[in-house]
């Protein structure tokens, strides 16, 4: 069953309540037209379903998020993905700041650029390794405190001059992998990680987080895949290991 | 008025509206970009900075007031009178609005300077008038004079910024720049002189964030004849822009470089010639970095600066469209009232968007 | 029959049970010192097993059906009919060490610190009720019960 | 290796007349301060090792050990202490920061004992609570401005609260800081008692979802353990920001504390770094604040109240303001003198005030603002006995979280080594050679006899003002005299001084 | 109910109190040829070296009759059982009816076709009456003895004559001693041991002549070699005492029973050494005459006689012995002769110490422990369990191999449940 609601002028509680009782009402997907702003959808979902959203949603879009899929039309805000448990959000626009925060499953796809500390604390656990990748560049702090899952950034459609990262790049790092197209400016380098080349298990990972990607947001599989890859690994997964003293 | 409060931290939302052309526009829009953000805000502090407002007194400094009672006003007044010729004193046309509550008296005055009171004073006009602004704000009691510049005004209050809007009927003017402010004070007594935007002559700051470097600023202005009296990082703020640009006559650039600082370790990879000026820069001013968090919209005669301390700690959404120029936390509240912009980005940390009238070079 | 049971998720591994359970047979029941500094001190009838993290304190299970009893050659290893305590009469133990290989739980020993005869726990049938290793467990980790 | 200059902190004593060598001491001492040397058949120790925790005198079976302070002296000098000189030796050894754990042993006033109680006499009766009536119900949480009532029917249901049978919660002490015995002995103590533990930021273990009708549970920056399942357990969501012993700073639990239990309970691999970042993420500026408040309400269908914790500092009372304004449903402020399983030393020794100045000025600021009745605050940071809740109390808080005093009645000896892991006492640690020397029956029996304890003697203090219902003594200072205060700090704690 | 026990020993014990336990009313009568209170058999070996005097040999207290309400009927023999009238009668006439017989008449000892076993001065070794004559005529002066038999019973018999003085020669027809319990490592080890002590062991050999005229003055073996002697003492095994019911009931070796120890005939059970009942280890009925095997077949029978259904699962091959300060238990299949078993091995001759287990599909089948053999019970229940022993395998070999070992549900289950029933 599909439902599709209009957003137009409903403040996110509102909103979140009528999809709540869409799903509750046996809805499996769900269209949101005329988003703008509202808070916090997909967090508030008895259920996994899907839901789609035209317009550009507010912050948190899928804090806590258990399963359901969620896909954006437009440009995503900050806070994507917020401690997301599973299932997946895939924006065709970019998105703003601290995307995937403590995400521990799940997948998050990006189309444009990403700002600043995305995949922030990012965690795996069991049989469960979050997935983001960014179509265009990302900001400082990519992957700060990274503690386990994937991250790709991809630089496509980059302006000439534009660094893929920012600075810090995965700084205090300590768990996870994360994959660059092209190649990366050492010292943008947090100190914590160190670059590797790709391995055959690593293309066999990306290769096929990459047809997701490419094939949920209509890109050119080949074309991406064209360039060389390059991998950062955390240097410790101890990082702090000798930072203290007993006093 | 008790004008001598605790600092006040606060957190916020702001948006900015800018035509690059001088066309003015309504303040209709930028009341709909505030409103959407309104979880942004508590409801304790609104506020507006228009630009092109005046244009019939584009020649007299106005003045916004407020006062605490008619007798506030009349001592005040003296003041006024002994110092400018008056043009225009008016009081601001308002609307009842629920949600606005015990707001002050509220006046406007259309001035220029005493010539000879100025030629004594022996100060620029500039200087002049913001001799007078900060007597006024730190020795008459119950008046507060929060708007001071040419062809613009502040407009802000207690409440959500949206019901300010409405209150102070900003439908009525039209201007060519917008700035607005949502504002989320962990405390205030709900003073209006507290609210955003901050103005000093023809600047406004309306501000997001709490910066921790304030104290340091503020103590460090104060040597210049700054009376941080608000004890609000967005004063703070516009006195350091003020301080960089006008007394030391920095570039904007350059008044950037010294707030949103670039890390030690980028500037150790700049050029020979950049690394000799920002070392200069970061160890001269050091005292003026703006540390912590902090979005900013800078609002000048000439144009609109957006602004994010360096390791972008606030959101900030930039979009242009035509002759327009667009700047807000978060993309939907630009997207509330421009749909379909032509180019919409997320200014990195620390790197300006600068938006000047056509035909002007500086944003002073 | 009350027994001794061990909660084995709570034992501190600390052996006080062995160090009670030697004073509790020892010349000097009431002093701890004395039992263990005047002549030789009984072997302990609690036996910690200890593979750390685990540990528990393993003493004779009283079975209903002894089968050291049963494999006693003469006699001495028998069960009290009035109190269902299986008990050693070292008077008469020889120290053939039947009873050990017939005990499935290997709740007994050789002690030879005197005459050579099986060791075996006695629940303190001499004290006052709880047994001493039990009495001295400073986390609650044997339970002196009843159970089905 | 070059000479590391540490000298022994303390000196074990052994009476060779009493010691009979059994070795209760070797196997007890997590820190190897004591060993059998088989050639000489005795046991011996080792000085350097002990940290004064008093395991193996409370099981030594002859009472033959004494644990002194070390009897080296110093030179005199006032400005520079053992404790100065020792600290440099260590970090020009080591090149670390100074770790610490427990609560600040700086001699900072504690204010409690400065405020003195009230008592009924003549004028107005006192209360026998053994025979009268003696309420201590609380409930924490959001209260509406104004109840809507028609028909004689409430038309908007309340708020969700916590509902307490006594003003003592336990404290956020997460499974990973403290021993998941530790938490099953103040889960079951809380469900007893009718009171709330609190997970603190290591998720739930599976074993404690039973008693999730009396846990709180956190939300910390480093988002351990936290899922829907997990928001939903518990009865209320607590926000960590900051820590009265660490404000400002994260916490970072080391790979080897992350075992099996404790992975499967933070949802991290086992053996990784557990890192708290300093700040949530999310969380750079106040309004940010909101939007987690709000997000963990949509996530838990607006039916659990949402406390947000912090720590006590300078400009606390404007901070809660703001948190009360975010959407905070309870406001927990935790002192200066508040414990931890780990912390820089000179952090927890010099940041922040202590808790009753920060209690009166929040308590006195919500107030001046018209809020105070719409949220409930909570405080937390060396609650020692029931005299200080009751004092708490009167300075206007809803209720206290005890955390060390609840340690202290599991076993915890205030060495403030939990941060090696190697807690004798079995409290924070998780090795699990030590775990299991914590009897979760008898803990959570020690836990609840204290609970029991002190709500007694607070009813008697109660009895003796007159009062017979907690309320009545909430913001009640006037049952509160000073003394030795100066007239600064009584103006900021709101109370008279003694004979006023 | 009148209940016949014919013996006096462990099987006669354990049936006693097998019906005792329930029944404490119906009449029951032991017969026995020796005159003595129910003694231990394998104490006649401390008896003999001094180490337990006579009134300790008891098996059951002096009041043992009567608190279980027993008509003891010592010395006498039964000269021939009605079965069809359901009586036992004595060789001196007296009439015992039954309604349930116990026949547990014990082995006897196997005498090898040797001549001049007759002699004064030969011996053997199973009874009270047996070491009190070796007592009496080492008492007057016999310093020289040979034992023929390095089983159980002829090295005890030889240790208690050592530990008496006496010069002991020990002759064994196999190649290593104890050849049922021992296997080659662990039999040198405590020939090597007893060697010590001063006994001399001659291998591979037999006596194949008795010297002397009425008393024993010598040995020629099977290889001539002559060892003169004052005393010899026969110890080359026992065998069912099956007389009394042969031709009646079903007797292979022993008189064959099923596992509630019923013969073949109604009313008619065995238990002990005179029977042949089931082995757990090898699954069939085989003739383990030993005291444990026969106490526990004596109470399955007297429970059965009494009413209670009772299922014996099989006997164990089990022996715990000591030589000096060298314990010794083995258990089950010692040493097995073919590929499918699995044999754990630790030897250290120095100290003597020996741990040889026998595994077979994972699971215990026998066992040799020299010198360190405490705990060894959890391994002879396992072997009676014939539990998987995968999850420890690894810990099986270490002496202190406990419950720890276990896996922990597994270990719970065992240790903190009602005791083993």
């Amino acid at each position: 069953m599909i439902k599709t609601i209009d957003a137009k002028g409903l403040y996110y509680r509102q909103l979140n309540d009528m999809i709540q009782e869409a799903v509750n009402q046996g809805a499996e997907k769900i269209i949101l037209t005329n988003v703008n702003g509202q808070r916090y959808i997909g967090t508030r979902i008895p259920r996994p379903v899907e839901i789609e959203i035209k317009g550009v949603p507010g912050n948190d879009l899928g804090a806590f998020m258990n399963g359901s899929t969620v896909i954006v039309r437009d440009n995503g805000q900050d806070a994507i993905g917020n401690t997301m448990n599973s299932g997946k959000i895939v924006v065709h626009g970019h998105a703003g700041d601290v995307l995937g925060y403590a995400m521990r499953g799940g997948e998050l796809f990006i189309r444009g650029d990403v700002g600043y500390r995305v995949g922030i604390h990012m965690k795996e656990y069991e049989d469960n390794i979050p997935v983001i990748i960014v179509g265009g560049t990302a900001g400082s702090f990519l992957g700060e405190y990274m503690a386990g899952g994937i991250l790709v950034v991809l630089g496509l459609e980059r302006q000439s001059g534009r660094p893929i990262t920012g600075n810090y790049l995965g700084t205090g790092m300590h768990g996870g992998v994360i994959y660059v197209r092209g190649e990366v400016d050492p010292t943008l380098l947090g100190r914590e990680v160190a670059v590797f080349e790709l391995d055959e298990a690593d293309k066999k990972i990306l290769c096929s987080c990459l047809h997701e990607y490419c094939n949920d947001l209509g890109i050119d599989y080949e074309e991406v895949i064209k360039e060389n890859f390059v991998k950062l690994l955390p240097v410790s997964h101890r990082p702090y290991g000798n930072l203290y003293t007993p006093a | 008025m008790d004008k001598v409060f605790p600092r006040i931290p606060s957190g916020c939302a702001i948006s900015g509206i800018m035509n690059k052309k001088g066309q003015c526009i309504p303040g209709t829009d930028i009341i709909k970009s505030i409103a959407l953000m309104h979880d942004r805000s508590n409801g304790l502090g609104g506020g507006f900075s228009a630009y092109g407002i005046y244009p019939e007194f584009k020649d007299h400094y106005a003045l916004h007031v407020f006062y605490d009672c008619l007798n506030d006003r009349v001592t005040a007044e003296d003041f006024i009178n002994e110092h400018f010729n008056v043009d225009t004193s008016e009081l601001i046309h308002t609307r009842k609005v629920k949600s606005v509550t015990n707001p002050p008296l509220i006046w406007r005055y259309f001035v220029q300077p005493k010539k000879n009171r100025l030629s004594n004073s022996e100060l620029t006009e500039d200087e002049y008038v913001v001799r007078c602004v900060m007597k006024i704000n730190s020795s008459y009691k119950g008046a507060y004079i929060f708007s001071s510049g040419k062809n613009m005004g502040a407009f802000k209050g207690v409440g959500f910024p949206e019901d300010i809007g409405e209150f102070y009927r900003l439908e009525e003017y039209k201007g060519y720049i917008w700035t607005a402010h949502g504002r989320f004070p962990t405390n205030t007594p709900g003073w209006w002189g507290g609210a955003h935007p901050f103005t000093l002559l023809d600047w406004s700051i309306v501000h997001n964030g709490e910066i921790s470097s304030y104290h340091a600023n503020a103590r460090f202005l104060e040597m210049f004849g700054y009376k941080c009296t608000l004890q609000t990082d967005t004063e703070a703020i516009t006195y350091i822009f003020d301080y960089l640009m006008r007394k030391q006559g920095l570039p904007l650039e350059l008044a950037i470089a010294v707030v949103a600082a670039p890390l030690w370790k980028e500037i150790d990879r700049m050029d020979a010639d950049s690394r000799e000026l920002f070392r200069a820069l970061r160890t001269v001013y050091s005292s003026l970095l703006i540390n912590g968090p902090f979005s900013i919209i800078l609002g000048t005669a000439n144009g609109m600066v957006a602004l994010n301390d360096r390791l972008k700690l606030r959101s900030l959404v930039a979009a242009t469209k035509g002759d327009f120029l667009y700047v807000a936390s978060e993309e939907s509240a630009i997207r509330e009232i421009c749909p379909d912009p032509e180019n919409i980005w997320i200014p990195r940390g620390g790197e300006p968007v600068i938006g000047m009238l056509e035909g002007v070079n500086s944003i002073l | 029959m009350k027994r001794v049971y061990a909660k084995e998720e709570v034992c501190a591994g600390c052996k006080l049970c062995e160090v009670h359970c030697i004073v509790a047979h020892s010349q000097y029941p009431n002093d701890v010192v004395k039992a263990f500094k005047k002549g030789v001190p009984p072997l302990s009838r609690v036996i910690v097993e200890e593979n750390r993290p685990v540990s528990f304190a393993l003493q004779c299970r009283h079975c209903d059906d002894a089968p050291c009893t049963k494999a006693c050659i003469t006699g001495a290893m028998h069960r009290d009919p009035k109190t269902g305590i299986v008990i050693n009469d070292e008077e008469r133990c020889v120290g053939c060490w039947t009873c050990i290989l017939a005990c499935p739980f290997g709740a007994v020993q050789r002690d030879e610190t005197g005459k050579k005869a099986a060791s075996k726990c006695d629940l303190c049938s001499n004290g006052d009720g709880v047994p001493a290793c039990v009495a001295n467990c400073p986390n609650d980790a044997l339970i002196f019960e009843e159970r089905e | 290796m070059s000479l590391d200059y540490t000298t022994p902190e303390f000196l074990i004593e052994r009476n060779r007349d009493r010691c009979i060598d059994c070795k209760v001491c070797v196997n007890q001492c997590a820190n190897e301060a004591h060993e059998y040397d088989e050639e000489e058949n005795k046991v011996v120790s080792d000085d350097v090792k002990c940290v004064n925790c008093h395991r193996c005198v409370a099981l030594c079976p002859t009472r033959a050990l004494t644990i002194r302070r070390y009897p080296l002296e110093y030179r005199q000098n006032a400005g520079w202490t053992a404790h100065d000189i020792n600290s440099i030796y260590k970090q020009a050894a080591s090149g670390g920061i100074l770790l610490t754990g427990m609560g600040t042993d700086r001699n900072y006033p504690i204010f409690w004992d400065h405020l003195l109680l009230n008592a009924s006499q003549v004028t107005n009766p006192s209360i026998d609570p053994l025979r009268e009536p003696m309420e201590l119900k609380t409930f924490l949480g959001r209260k509406p401005n104004t109840l809507k009532i028609e028909n004689g029917r409430l038309t908007e249901k309340m708020p969700p609260q916590l509902e307490l049978e006594l003003p003592i919660m336990f404290g956020a002490m997460s499974f990973g800081s403290v021993s998941l015995n530790v938490q099953k002995s103040l889960a079951r103590a809380a469900a007893e008692s009718g009171t709330y533990f609190n997970t603190g930021e290591g998720g739930l273990h599976s074993d404690l979802y039973r008693y999730g009708g009396n846990a709180i549970v956190q939300v910390a920056s480093g988002r351990f353990g936290v899922y829907s399942e997990y928001l939903n357990a518990g009865s209320a969501v607590e926000i960590k920001i900051g820590q009265g012993a660490k404000p400002g700073i994260g916490g970072h639990l080391p790979g080897e504390k992350v075992g099996r239990e404790v992975s499967l309970t933070r949802m991290i691999p086992e053996g990784s770094d557990a890192i708290s970042p300093a700040p949530h993420h999310d969380i750079y500026s106040i309004e940010d604040l909101g939007q987690l408040i709000f997000s963990l309400k949509e996530a838990t269908n607006y039916e659990k109240p949402v406390s947000v914790k912090i720590a006590a500092v300078h400009n606390v009372a404007a901070i809660a303001s703001g948190i009360v304004r975010a959407g905070a449903d309870i406001v927990t402020i935790d002192g200066l003198r508040g414990g931890t399983g780990a912390a820089p030393l000179r952090t927890r020794d010099n940041v922040g005030i202590p808790i009753e100045l920060a209690l009166a000025a929040v308590d006195t600021r919500l107030r001046e603002e018209g809020i105070r009745h719409r949220v409930s605050l909570v405080i937390a940071g060396s609650v020692r006995n029931s005299a200080d809740i009751v004092k708490a109390v009167a300075l206007g808080a809803d209720a206290v979280y005890i955390a060390s005093a609840a340690l202290i009645s599991l076993g915890c000896h205030m060495c403030q080594k939990c941060y090696t892991g190697k807690c004798n006492w079995g409290i924070a640690t998780q090795n699990p050679n030590l775990v299991k020397r914590l009897n979760p029956d008898i803990g959570a029996q020690r836990v609840a006899n204290l609970l029991r304890a002190w709500t007694l003697e607070i009813k008697e203090l109660l009895g003796g003002m007159g009062i017979n219902a907690l309320e009545s003594l909430r913001g009640n200072r006037l049952m509160l005299r000073g003394v030795g205060l100066s007239e600064k700090e009584l103006q900021i704690l709101g109370v008279k001084a003694a004979g006023e | 109910m009148d209940y016949v026990i014919i013996g006096n020993s462990a099987a006669a014990v354990g049936a006693v109190e097998g019906i005792r336990q329930v029944d404490r009313e119906g009449r029951i009568t032991v017969i026995s040829d020796e005159p003595y209170h129910t003694y231990s058999r394998p104490l006649i070996s401390y008896w003999l070296a001094g180490k337990v005097a006579e009134d300790k040999m008891i098996f059951r207290k002096e009041n043992f009759y009567e608190n279980n309400n027993v008509n003891p009927m010592l010395g006498s023999r039964v000269r021939r059982i009605d079965f069809a009238g359901r009586k036992a009668e004595l060789e001196d006439g007296t009439v015992v009816p039954y309604k349930r017989l116990l026949v547990a008449a014990g082995g006897k000892p196997v005498i090898p076709p040797v001549d001049g076993l007759d002699k004064k001065g030969v011996f053997t070794f199973t009874k009270l009456n047996d070491v009190k004559e070796i007592k009496h005529a080492a008492a007057a002066g016999k310093r020289k003895a040979v034992v023929i038999g390095a089983g159980l019973i002829g090295l005890k018999a030889a240790e208690a004559l050592n530990k008496l003085g006496v010069d002991v020669t020990v002759v064994e027809l196999a190649n290593r001693i104890l050849p049922v319990i021992l296997d080659d490592e662990a039999g040198q080890m405590v020939q090597g041991y007893l060697e010590e002590a001063g006994i001399k062991f001659i291998l591979n050999n037999s006596v194949s002549k008795v010297s002397g005229d009425a008393e024993v003055t010598g040995v020629t073996l099977r290889d001539d070699t002559v060892i003169n002697c004052e005393m010899l003492v026969v110890a080359i095994g026992v065998k069912p005492n099956t007389g009394l019911v042969e031709g009646r009931v079903s007797v292979n070796r022993g008189i064959l029973v099923n596992e509630k120890m019923e013969t073949s005939l109604d009313g008619v059970y065995a238990a002990g050494d005179v029977s042949e009942g089931f082995d757990i280890i090898s699954g069939t009925n085989r003739v383990l005459p030993l005291l444990p095997n026969a106490y526990l077949q004596g109470e399955t029978a007297g429970r059965n006689m009494a009413g209670v259904e009772t299922i014996f699962n099989g006997g164990l091959a089990m022996n715990a012995i000591g030589f000096g300060d060298l314990p010794m238990l083995t258990a089950g299949i010692v040493k097995p002769d073919s590929e499918e078993f699995e044999i754990l091995v630790n030897a250290n001759p120095e100290t003597c110490s020996y741990r040889k287990i026998i595994l077979k599909d994972n699971r215990i089948v026998g066992y040799i422990l020299l010198n360190k053999v405490d705990r060894a019970g959890i391994l002879t229940g396992l072997i009676r369990e014939k539990a998987d022993i995968t999850p420890f395998k690894e810990r099986l070999m270490s002496p202190g191999f406990g419950y720890v070992d276990f896996p922990e549900p597994d270990r719970k289950a065992r240790l903190s449940g009602g005791a083993v029933q």
